[in-house]
């Protein structure tokens, strides 16, 4: 299975604003797999990450994917989005 | 007459190859994300042109309360793409209005209570089609750019808005 | 903080009493009919104010072509109330819209092509009542302000415009 | 008759813009009667006022009047306003 393969290598998770807040790092390094699995092993080192999660986007090499099945290869690049607040 | 500049340390360009719109299109004349103060009478400058009738600008400025709460400081952080986002933005507001010219601008980092986080003008040959595009305009950058407004208040509470 | 003027030989000020307009309105902070140079950036920061979180701001401008045809030169006249009128529709306005602060003015006589025949700035909480204000503002001085187009075409003649 | 009377005196008639062109002066002087009858001297006077007359919207002492049978009175004023083109 791809993902088999893809738990191999790492994931940066990059992480703002509220996101970044609740986890106390702009960035932390994950084992690749779904997004779902990324987020989930964050939630688990980090349990505050679990009030804003919900609300959050995200993109996925720089692209949005609100897919929490699509796969995150090693050396992928993950953005935790808060719900915007410009203006 | 392009200008743009490299604001705060948040902010990069990711497309610098959205800058030019000629055609039927109206000119993009500034879009930027900065951590220098914001200046509307700039812009408006920037969008003067001979075929314009009509210019319509928007400035809006932090404020020092929030739902019945004193704001002590106030801070907007961008992510890295929030400078393209805004390029976008721009563009299809000016596909979707007769626009002659338009600016836009996005200030992040600390906002002194105030000054303006977000600046817009457009010109236009008729007035109605100014204050639509300049309304769009702002309305589709709150909607799409990813920027976030992190408040202290004065009793020691903060918090991201939207986020509560 | 209150300014009016006394602009051109065509323009008086029939109702001095209508200035102060206190209590749960706006404030008017300058309603003026004048042949001088119209400066929109003065508007805005006469109505510049810290409760406000929206500036929306116009300026029409005149210009070389008017249906095709080229304009040469262009002048507007004012009937002796235009300023009592002006005055009038900038507080239907602020009783309309929930408004922080508001200013107005129209430029008579000759206008140099590419100048500014009327300005308005609009100071509100919210931006969303900012560009309404602003532009029924605009729409109610086009209706209501007895003030007059000229224009003398490239080729020699003339119209008094919606008089053709 | 009021208009008998009326007409003893005289009315100023300030005209404006493409009312004042076409009569050729920004003021004339004209016989009482009523707000009709003084439009009608003009035109009699000035047959170009005939076609921006029915343009035209008419203050009566600084009042707006569009009432052609109102009664102007000697001594009182009648602006002719033209279709405004502010803005």
């Amino acid at each position: 299975m791809a993902d088999v393969l893809d738990a191999a290598g790492q994931v940066e998770v990059h992480l703002f604003a509220a996101a970044r807040a609740a986890v106390g790092a702009s960035m932390v390094t994950v084992g690749a797999g779904s997004l779902g699995s990324v987020l989930d092993e964050i939630e688990s080192r980090h349990p505050e990450f679990a009030g804003v999660r919900p609300r959050c986007s995200f993109l996925l090499d720089e692209v949005s994917c609100s897919d929490l099945h699509a796969l995150v290869h090693g050396g992928s690049r993950v953005d935790v989005l808060p719900p915007f607040a410009g203006g | 007459m392009k200008h743009f500049s490299h604001g705060g340390l948040l902010v990069y360009r990711a497309d610098p190859g959205f800058t030019v719109n000629n055609g039927p299109m109206g000119e993009i004349r500034q879009v930027e994300v900065t951590d220098r103060v914001l200046d509307v009478r700039g812009l408006e400058a920037l969008v003067d042109d001979p075929r314009a009738g009509a210019v319509v600008s928007f400035s809006g400025t932090v404020r020092d309360h929030d739902h019945g709460r004193s704001v002590a400081t106030l801070t907007y952080e961008g992510h890295p793409s929030a400078e393209s986002v805004l390029a976008e933005v721009a563009k299809e507001i000016d596909a979707r209005f007769d626009i002659i010219a338009l600016a836009v601008a996005h200030r992040v980092g600390p906002i002194p209570i105030g000054e303006s986080a977000l600046v817009a003008a457009v010109a236009t040959a008729h007035r109605g089609e100014a204050f639509a595009a300049c309304q769009a305009l702002v309305d589709l950058v709150k909607e799409r750019l990813p920027v976030w407004k992190h408040q202290v208040f004065l009793d020691g509470t903060d918090e991201w808005v939207n986020c509560a």
